[in-house]
């Protein structure tokens, strides 16, 4: 069975490490939140100008001044610094942060990424997804594996306009986690009850297959 | 020190010499720290041909959407935009141009514009739409694109409290692009939730000194929330 | 959140992984703001052969003059130099190398090696010897010099209070180079005189986020006055 | 009879504005600080970190962590504020800054100025003069008009390393009042006494003499 988006977010989650300091993109990516393995502490980045995001405020702490990049109200944790938006991208483009979780419509096998505009449809802009994909030594993209019809979103070569050029080195789908090197996919885990042939029948690009390809555990 | 007091009596007064054709400048990440009287000065104006360098074009009847309602804008230099109507059919209609900027080097344009540095390189957008017709340069085995710097006419910013010298606090997330669009300003208008007498601020605590800061007024604010998100319990 | 705990137990343990050749960057400006202990620690480690990045190097006895007795210096990059008799000694003995930069390009260099901006171009010291080598374009009828960043293998940082997740405000003058030191450290070590604890210091007045901070230590410090100037009254 | 360095200091200050932000360099410049007109508030700004620098501290309020960039222990007025020292020649090389006083040992024709090198002397540095020259748009240097040999330090071309290219305009002297445009010094003012004989005998690069020569008055 394909993973549920909750279960896209929790796979993600098993990549973190205590002490990270973590931006995660809209979407599925913003659940990873959620998923935070025990014993472990994240401080979440909000490339606006907030490090040390804490979760949505209730009715009694909701304030007009505190929103994150999606421009949701938040709260900020103890501990917590506020930024202008020029510190704040300095921190994601000289490389501090310490993992970047994004969604995507394509990813390649030279590591390109495609997430931010469909020609032909209004474009709304990249918004910090440029500078987040270009700043991150670690980030990992998490979408589905195929669109509804079932073309594949893991390509030879990306048919949107990139996002960035050669930064994706891991991705999440709900049929499998995927390493990317040497121009290729490499096919490191499945998801439960999925096939190694449908996720080869969903990839475009080339991948490598290895003798054994772990199921994910939930 | 009378020649320090940047208080303005008036809105007419905060954007005299606004004239149509110019570039602006405006601090506010979404509807979150904009210069909302500012803004409906403008709107009063009835100023045109204005090109605004702002991180987003607020909603339709607020924010700098109420300046697209008056068709007063001709450009737009953001990373985000359209989340409202009137900006995609005024795009479609050939009224409006756009220039996206990754929000990064947008935000950094703004510094570098303000801190005399015509140029630098970054690496976002290279090998992308926004790194075409860009110069490149490989340093240490990597690739970045040039990048130029903005200044605006004017700067439109909002700040929490500021002191009749101009020195200025943002507060939390309110602070985002608004730091960088004050030192951008050839003439830079500051709009605050509360003016206070200068020494009421902690010279450490300043985010902008009162140099980069021409006229200051105090404004009411509706502070809108784009989208209000709570938790259960 | 024990994984955000950056307080160190002792000196040793501030500055281990410290090698010969390494490049240094040092925060402080003449003695003041200056990381005492961590360059006491230097001294008695003995690490050879550093490059510090610095807009000073202290005097005969206290600041990083104290790296020059010990012949720990082998080249300084620095904005002014020679406040003490043994770095002119060392440099016309071959012994020490000197690279004289200006001093705010030289903070904009630590600023962009921290913002991952590999180079930028400034006016600062077109038609000099320091644009002797380096690239020259015209931006607006302009000359301006590129200028490549620096990043460090350590940073050495003073500031006031830092709280356990490294959140660090600065008191004063003692403020100015640090925190751009602080951004450009692979690995930045800092010295405060007071750990608090995460939330004491008010959000909105953390001068560097405890993101760019590995380890913190509590020092005590001499705060020698190089200049002491008095009014008469 | 030639300026004494307080006179120097008067003259420079003359050239300010009520609301000025300025900048004082060492030595001569420092003490147009006590020169300010009556009815004007001018506002320091020390390059090391500080808008709004005051006088020298009592015994009391003496402070390590608060020096000028002459490294002299000073005070802060109300409504002053510290910074980084990037943040400091943000400001300077933005233009922010509204006037700026510098001494040198030559300037030419050019508007040229050196002023912190002399070959086969210990080489201590720049400091922020450069920075400061290149970013000034207002900017006056202040020294005397020629050395004690009686060797002109206004020159057709500077003989030592430039500290800046074509960035001077004006000059005070302990003899005059000098504009420098279009390739030519223009003499504006002499000192109280001086012949224009004897500026021009002193001043080695090309001179424009107006019919009349106001003297200066103290």
């Amino acid at each position: 069975m394909a993973l549920t988006r909750e279960q896209m977010a929790q796979r993600v989650a098993r990549e973190l490490q205590d002490g990270y300091y973590v931006n995660l993109g809209i979407g599925i990516p913003t659940l990873v939140a959620n998923y935070i393995p025990k014993g472990m502490t994240v401080m979440l980045q909000s490339e606006n100008g907030l490090l040390g995001m804490g979760p949505f405020p209730t009715e009694a702490e909701l304030d007009a001044d505190l929103i994150n990049a999606g421009k949701q109200t938040v709260t900020a944790i103890t501990g917590a610094s506020y930024f202008s938006s020029a510190d704040s991208f300095a921190m994601i483009r000289g490389g501090h942060v310490d993992f970047t979780v994004l969604g995507a419509f394509e990813v390649d096998i030279e590591g390109n990424i495609a997430s931010y505009m469909i020609p032909g449809k209004m474009v709304k802009g990249m918004g910090g997804a440029m500078d987040l994909v270009a700043g991150a030594a670690n980030i990992i993209v998490t979408m589905t594996h195929a669109s509804k019809h079932g073309e594949s979103k893991l390509l030879t070569r990306c048919s949107l306009p990139l996002t960035g050029a050669g930064c994706i080195k891991k991705v999440v789908t709900d049929l499998a986690y995927v390493e990317i090197r040497e121009g290729k996919f490499w096919l490191k885990e499945r998801a439960p009850g999925v096939s190694v042939d449908e996720i080869v029948r969903l990839t475009e690009g080339k991948m490598v297959i290895p003798d054994v390809v772990p199921e994910m555990e939930f | 020190m009378a020649g320090f007091d940047k208080v303005v009596k008036n809105y007419d007064e905060a954007l005299a010499g606004l004239q149509d054709g110019m570039t602006v400048i405006a601090g506010g990440f979404g509807l979150c720290g904009i210069p909302e009287g500012l803004i409906a000065q403008i709107r009063k104006m009835g100023t045109r041909d204005l090109t605004f360098v702002s991180n987003n074009c607020g909603v339709d009847d607020f924010g700098l959407g109420v300046l697209l309602a008056g068709k007063q804008i001709r450009k737009m230099v953001s990373s985000y935009v359209g989340e409202n109507k009137l900006f995609e059919e005024q795009l479609l209609a050939g009224e409006l141009e756009v220039e996206l900027v990754p929000q990064g080097t947008l935000a950094e344009k703004m510094r570098a514009g303000g801190a005399g540095i015509p140029a630098f390189f970054t690496a976002t957008g290279y090998g992308t739409l926004v790194g075409e017709g860009k110069e490149v340069r490989e340093f240490d085995g990597r690739h970045y694109i040039m990048e130029r710097s903005i200044v605006g006419d004017f700067a439109i910013v909002k700040a929490w409290k500021g002191d009749r010298y101009g020195n200025l606090v943002y507060r939390n997330t309110a602070r985002n692009f608004n730091p960088m669009a004050a030192t951008a300003g050839k003439i830079t208008v500051v709009e605050v939730e509360e003016i206070v007498e200068p020494g009421e601020l902690d010279p450490n605590e300043i985010h902008t000194p009162g140099i980069y800061v021409n006229r200051l007024i105090q404004g009411s604010f509706e502070k809108r929330i784009e989208r209000r998100t709570l938790r259960a319990d």
